[in-house]
C-alpha cells in the first residue's frame, strides 16, 4: 500500500478515536451535572474494553474468513497471522475499523443516561459487541447483505441504525427516568456540548473518508459529502426550530450537524454533487421531528439516541437508494432512482436495514432482560435522586470555591 | 412580618416550590448552599487518595410572609421537602421590620 | 443594629454598589440566588422541547448598618435597583443583636 | 433561638468549621459570597485592559443556635476565623423564633 | 495526484473546519456567561452556511475561469463539471478552499460581540461571503493582484486583513456595547479561552502547511514557520505585558499566539530561517499595543479582532516585503528586502492590502447600513441586558445545582 | 522522501503539539479552581519558549554531528543548513522533535503545581531543555546509550522517565504544599480533565506511530499498539480500584490511559501481536499502586508526575527486554527474553535509565537549587493561600453571574 493510503488511514482511525470522546462530551454537556461523569465513563469504558474484545475475537469473528456470509471465525484470533507486509496495510484496516467497533456501543450511551447501573453497563458492551455488532457488521460489510447489493459506505446501518435501534430496546427493558417526562433537564453545559460537536464533526471526515480506505477521489467524494451534508443537517434543523419554536438554538445546530452527518455515513462514497445537500437538509427536517416521538410514545431516550441516530441513518441509508451515482465514482454499484436505476437498490437498502433492525432490537432486548434478572440493570431511586456520579464512580464533575 | 428561611434537599426543591404555590405563596428566593450536619458528608476518591466532603449540597429558601401565615406556611414547607431520612434540613423564622418592593416603593404586606 | 437584605436584577448591581458607596456604605455581602416571583420565569427550548425555569438569576445584597441609617439607605437601595420592571426585586430589614469585626474583635456600630 | 451569621475567608472555613465542630456545632450550612469592604477589590488586566474587580470571594455560614451558647460560639468563631489582616469578615447575631426538624418536625432547641 | 498529497490536503481541511469551533470557544470563553452561545451560535452558523453558499455559487465566482483577473463566473456552479480525476485532487482543494470561506466571517463576529441581533447575522454572513471574501480572494489568489506580484500564502490579506477591516465597519455601524468601555468584562472561563487556543494553532497547521496543496517541501517550511512565528508571538506578548501590566497572562500568552499565526499566515511559504520567530516576534509585541486603539479610538470591538487580525494580517503581510525568500524555495517570486530585493515587492504588498482594506471597509459598511435600515442590525437594549443567550437563543449556558 | 511518508510526519507533528494543551487541561482539570491558569501557563508557556530554544540551538546539540555519541554541536545553529531537498523531509524531522522538546518539561509541571514561582519555571524551562533534556536525548537516540543497543521508539527514556524523575528532584527542592497532605483538593473540573485526557489519547498516536518517522509498517504497528495499550492501561486501572476502592473512576480511566500510553512509547515499534496489552495492562496496574507513594514517602508530588510518567516510562522501557520482537518487524535489533533474547537487552534498558536517572535527578536538583538561592523558588504563603491564578497572573479562571 503506498505511503499516502497508510497515512490517510492512520490519520482517520486517529480522527475516529477522538470520536468518542467527542460523543462523550456532547453527550455529557446535555446531562444534568449531576450525571456528567457517568455518561463520560460510559463512553470512556467503551474505548477501554472494545478494543481489546476487537483485536482479541472480534475482528476475526467479523471478517475471517472474508467469503463467508453469515460470521467470520477464528482464524485471526489475537491478530494471529497479521503481519506488516503491504506497508501495514491490512493492519491499519483491523486498527481503524476497531474504533468504529468501540464507538458503536457509545452512541447507545445516550438514550440509558441517569438511570443505568454502571456495572450492567461494563457486561453489556462486551456482550453487545460481539453478537450484535460483530455479525451485522458482516453481513453488511462483506457478507450476504453486502453481497446481495446494498450500500453501507461507513456504517449508516451497522453503525447507527443498528446502534439506534438497540437504544430503543434498552431503554423499553430499563424504563423511564424518574420524573420523566413531566420534569425538564435543560443541558448542564451547552459549551461542552459544542466541544463534543466540534470533535464529532472534526472527527467524521475521518469515519466517512477514511472508509475508501485510500487517499483517492472517492475519499475526496465522501470528505466533501461530509462536509455539505453537516451543513445541510445543521442549517436545516436551526431553520426548522426558528420557524417552529422561535429561536434558532446551539442545540439545534449540534443536532442538526450530527443528523446530517449521521445520514451522509452510509451514503458519503455512493453519491455526488448536490445531493450530500439535499440528503443534509432532510435529515435536518425530519430528525427535528423524530426527536419528538419518544414523548408520543413514552420511551424515554434521554438523550435522542432513536430520535437522531435510528432516524437519521435509515434516512440516510433509504436515500441511497435515490441518490446513489455509480458513473460518478466509475463503482460496480447499483443506481439510484434519480440516476436511472430501478426500485431494486431501495429494496436491498430497506432489507439490509429491516434485518438490521430486527436482528438488533431482538438481540439487544433479550440481553437487557437477561441482565435485569441477574444483576439488574437499574440503580436503585435514591442513587438516580442523588445523582450516578457520586454514588456510582465517587466523584463529583466540579469542585468550586472554598467549600471543599 | 416574618422570614421563613428553610433549608432543604436540592431535590426536593421543585416539591417545595410547587407545595408553596398551591398554599398561596408568590415569591420566594432560593441559594444553592452547602450544609454540614448529622447527615455527614461523603468520600471521593481520586488516584485511590481519599477525599473527605464535608459539605453536601442544599438549597436554601428564604420567604418574606405576612405574621399570620407563617405557621401555616411553616408547615406546608416541612410537609413538601420531608423524605423522612436524615439531611431533611431545617426550617427557621425570625422577624422582621419592613419589607420594600423595589419596583413600587410599596412597603409592609402590600410588598410581598 | 440592622440587617438590611435587598434582592435586585443581577445587572443592577453595579449601579446599587455605587449608591450605596456614596451613601458611605463601606461593607456589604452579596449572593448570586434565583428568584421566584410575579416576574414569572421564561420558557427554554431544546430540541423542540419546552422547559419552563421557574427561577431567574438575582443578586441579594446583606449590609448590616446602624440603626439610624437604615431608612435611608433602604430608600437609597430602592433607588437605585428600580428599573420599574417587574422583578425588581425586594428589600427588608430585621433586627440584629451584635455584629463583631473579626479582625479587631470590636464588636457594635465600630464594627461596621 | 439565636442565628450566627459569620462571613470569613475563604481558606479559612475549614479551620472555622473544625473549631466550631470541637465546641460543640453540629449543624451550619455555608454559602459561597462576594464581599465589599475595606479589604478592597483586586485588579485584573485582560489585553492591558484593567479591570476593577470590587467583589472578593468569601465563605458565609450561618448557625442557628441555643440562646446560651451564643456568646461562646461568636467568640469560637472569631477566633478561628481571625488571621489580623484585614478583610477577616463579620459575625453578626440575630433572635430567631423557631427552629424545626423537617425530618421529625421536632421544634425548638430539640431541632438544632 | 500522489495519495500522499491527497491525504495532506484532507487532513488539512479537516484541521482548518476543526479551527471555526475553535475560534467559537476562544471568542466566547471571553465573552460573558449570558452571551456565549451567541457567540457560539455566531460562530458555527458560519460552517452552517457557507459551505453551501461556497459549493451553489461561491467557487465559481472565485475561480472558475481562471484566468480572469477579477472574477469568475458560473462555469462551475455547483461544481458541475468537477470530476474526480487526478485521484480526486481538484475536489479536495475546492473542499480545503471552502473551510477558509468558512472561518472568515467567523473571524468577525468577535467584533460585534453581545449586541448583535442574529437575525441580522445570519443574512450578513452570506452575502459579506458572496460580495466581500469572493472578490478579494480572487484579486489575491491568481487574479489581478496576484498576478501583479503581490504574495498572500494562506491569506493574510485575503482572509485577517479581510476580515478585521470589515469588523471595524460592522462596529461602526453597530455602534457601542450598553456601558462601553466604563464597564469591563472578564473573561468568563478562560480554560474555554484555552481550549480554543489549542484547537486554533494545531488547525492553524491546516491552514498554512495545507496551503502548498501538497507534501512538499513548502509545505514542511509553512509548518516550521507557523510553529515558530506562533510561539515567538505568544512569548513576545506575555514579556510585553509582564514588563507593562506587572503579569504574565493567559489571555497574553494566547492573544500573542494567535497574533504570531495571523502574521505568519501569509508569509508561511515565502519565508525560511529565522525569519518566522522574527515576524511572530514582532506580531505579539505590535498586536499587544493595536488592541488598545479601540479605547482610544472609540470604536468598540469586542474581543479585539481589528487590533489581532487587522493589525497582526497587516504585519505580517508587509513584512513578507523585507524577508521573502524565493532562492530558499526555489519559488519564482520577488525577493524581500533583505534577500536582495527591491521595494517593489513591498509595495505590491501595500497594494493589494490596500485595495482589500478600502474594497472591504467600504462594502461592508454598506452591507451593515442596508441591513440597518430594514431589518435593524442591533438588539434592544433590554435584550442586551439580559443577555442575548436567553433572549435570541432561548438557551442558558450553564445549568446548575438543583435550580432547575 | 515520499509525499506520503512527509504528510504523516506533519500530521503527527501537528498532533504532538497538541497534546501540551492537551496536558495543560489534564492538569488543570485536577487542580483547584484558584491555581488552574498558572497550571494551563505552566503548560502553555512551554510551547512559547521551547520551540525557539530548539531552531536556534536545541535541535544542533542534540543531534548535529550525528556520528557523535555525547553531543552534537553548533552546525545546524538557527537551522544552518537545512534545506527542502528530500521534499522537506529533514525539516519535518526537525519540527517534529521540537514538539517533543516543548512537551518534556510540561511534564514536569504538574509535580510543582500550586507553590512554584512562575519567574523560576520561566528560567527553568529553558534552562532544563538544554542541560537536562538534550543529552539524554541525543545519548538515548543515536548516542552512545541507543549504540550500545537500547532501545527507546518514541521517548520513554528519554521523554517519561527523564521528566518523570526530574519531577522528583523538583519537588524535593521546592518543598511541600501548604496543608498537604492532610488537605484534599479534589479536581475542580473532571470534565475538563476529561477533554484533555481525550487530546492526549489522540494526539500520542502522532507521539508514537509519528516515531517511525514513515508511514510504513512500524509506523502501523505502532499505531496499533498505542490503541491497545491506552486502553488495557485504562481498564486495569479501573478494575484495580473499582475492587481497591469500591468505584470505578472517571479519573481513574484517563490516569490508566496515560500510564498505559506512557509505558507503550518506549516500545510501541518493537512490540506486536498481544504485546501491548500485557505491557498496558501491567503499566495501569502498578501505576495505580506507585501514585500512592508520594504520600507513603511524603514528597509532594502534586500531580503524580512520578506515579505516572517516570513509572510508566521506566515499566514499558524495561518491558522491552521482554517484548521485543525483531522477526515481526524485519528490524535488526535484540529480542526480548520472551522472544529467545538474552538478558543482554534488558541491561542495556535498564543501564540506559539508571543513567537517564542519574543525570536528570542531578541536573534537576542543582538547577532548581541555583534557582532557590538566587531568586527562590516558591511563591509566599500568603500568594500559595489565595491562588495563583490571581496572585501571578492577574485572571481568575472563571467569572460568572452579575457579580463583576
Ligand atoms: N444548627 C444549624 N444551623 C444552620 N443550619 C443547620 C443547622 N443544623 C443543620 N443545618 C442544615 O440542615 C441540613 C440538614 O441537617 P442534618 O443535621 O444533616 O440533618 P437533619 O436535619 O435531618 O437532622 C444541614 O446540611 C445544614 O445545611
Ligand atoms: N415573599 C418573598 N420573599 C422572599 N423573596 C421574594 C418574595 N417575593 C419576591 N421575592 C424576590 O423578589 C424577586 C422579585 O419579585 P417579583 O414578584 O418577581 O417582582 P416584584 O418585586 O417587581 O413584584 C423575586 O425574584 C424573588 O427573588
Ligand atoms: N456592613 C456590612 N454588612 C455586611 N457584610 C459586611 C459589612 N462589612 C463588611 N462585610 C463583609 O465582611 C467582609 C470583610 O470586610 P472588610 O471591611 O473588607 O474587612 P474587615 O472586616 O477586616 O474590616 C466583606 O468582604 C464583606 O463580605
Amino acid at each position: 500500500m503506498e505511503s499516502g493510503n497508510v497515512a490517510w488511514i492512520l490519520v482517520s482511525a486517529a480522527l475516529v478515536l477522538f470520536m468518542t470522546p467527542g460523543l462523550a462530551f456532547f453527550y455529557g454537556g446535555m446531562d444534568r451535572s449531576r450525571n456528567v461523569l457517568n455518561m463520560l465513563m460510559m463512553n470512556f469504558y467503551c474505548v477501554l474494553v472494545v478494543p481489546i474484545v476487537w483485536v482479541v475475537i472480534g475482528y476475526s469473528l467479523a471478517q475471517v474468513p472474508f467469503d463467508n456470509g453469515f460470521i467470520g471465525g477464528f482464524d485471526a484470533v489475537m491478530l494471529k497471522g497479521i503481519g506488516l507486509d503491504d506497508n501495514g496495510g491490512s493492519l491499519a484496516t483491523i486498527a481503524y475499523l476497531g474504533m468504529f467497533a468501540a464507538i458503536t456501543p457509545a452512541l447507545i450511551s445516550g438514550a440509558v443516561a441517569d438511570r443505568m447501573k454502571f456495572s450492567a453497563w461494563a457486561i453489556f458492551v462486551p456482550v453487545w459487541s460481539l453478537i450484535v455488532y460483530v455479525p451485522v457488521f458482516k453481513w453488511v460489510f462483506g457478507g450476504w447483505l453486502g453481497q446481495r447489493g446494498s450500500l453501507d459506505f461507513a456504517g449508516g446501518t451497522a453503525i447507527h441504525v443498528n446502534a439506534g435501534i438497540a437504544a430503543l430496546a434498552a431503554v423499553l427493558v430499563l424504563g423511564k427516568r424518574r420524573g420523566w417526562p413531566q420534569e425538564g433537564h435543560p443541558p448542564h453545559s451547552m459549551p461542552l456540548v459544542m466541544i463534543g460537536t466540534g470533535i464529532l464533526w472534526f472527527g467524521w471526515f475521518g469515519f466517512n473518508a477514511g472508509s475508501a480506505l485510500a487517499a483517492n477521489g472517492q475519499a475526496v467524494q465522501a470528505f466533501m459529502n461530509t462536509f455539505l451534508a453537516a451543513a445541510a443537517g445543521g442549517l436545516a434543523w436551526v431553520l426548522v426550530e426558528w420557524k417552529r419554536d422561535g429561536h434558532p438554538t446551539n442545540l439545534g445546530a449540534a443536532s442538526g450537524i450530527v443528523a446530517g452527518l449521521v445520514a451522509i455515513t452510509p451514503a458519503a462514497g455512493y453519491v455526488s454533487g448536490a445531493s450530500p445537500i439535499w440528503i443534509g437538509l432532510l435529515a435536518g427536517v425530519i430528525c427535528s421531528y423524530t426527536v419528538r416521538a419518544k414523548v408520543r410514545f413514552g420511551f424515554d431516550d434521554s438523550l435522542d439516541v432513536v430520535g437522531v441516530h435510528f432516524a437519521g441513518g435509515l434516512v440516510g441509508s433509504l436515500l441511497i437508494g435515490f441518490f446513489a451515482n455509480p458513473a460518478f465514482f466509475g463503482g460496480e454499484f447499483r443506481e439510484g432512482l434519480f440516476y436511472g436505476g430501478s426500485l431494486r437498490l431501495l429494496g436491498e437498502q430497506a432489507l439490509a436495514n429491516g434485518v438490521a433492525i430486527v436482528w438488533s432490537f431482538g438481540l439487544t432486548y433479550a440481553i437487557m432482560v437477561v441482565l435485569k434478572r441477574t444483576m439488574g440493570v437499574r440503580v436503585d431511586p435514591e442513587v438516580e435522586a442523588n445523582g450516578l456520579d457520586l454514588e456510582l464512580h465517587g466523584e463529583t464533575a466540579y469542585h468550586g470555591g472554598g467549600l471543599h | 412580618m416574618k422570614l421563613i428561611t428553610a433549608v432543604v434537599k436540592p431535590f426536593k426543591l421543585d416539591e417545595v416550590k410547587a407545595a408553596l404555590r398551591s398554599a398561596g405563596v408568590v415569591g420566594m428566593t432560593v441559594t444553592e448552599v452547602r450544609g454540614f450536619g448529622r447527615q455527614g458528608g461523603h468520600t471521593e476518591t481520586y488516584r485511590g487518595a481519599e477525599y473527605q466532603i464535608d459539605f453536601v449540597p442544599k438549597c436554601k429558601l428564604e420567604l418574606v410572609v405576612e405574621d399570620a401565615d407563617a405557621d401555616r406556611l411553616v408547615d406546608v414547607l416541612v410537609e413538601g421537602a420531608r423524605t423522612g431520612k436524615i439531611g431533611d434540613g431545617k426550617v427557621w423564622v425570625a422577624n422582621i421590620e419592613t419589607l420594600v418592593r423595589i419596583r413600587t416603593g410599596e412597603s409592609g404586606p402590600d410588598a410581598v
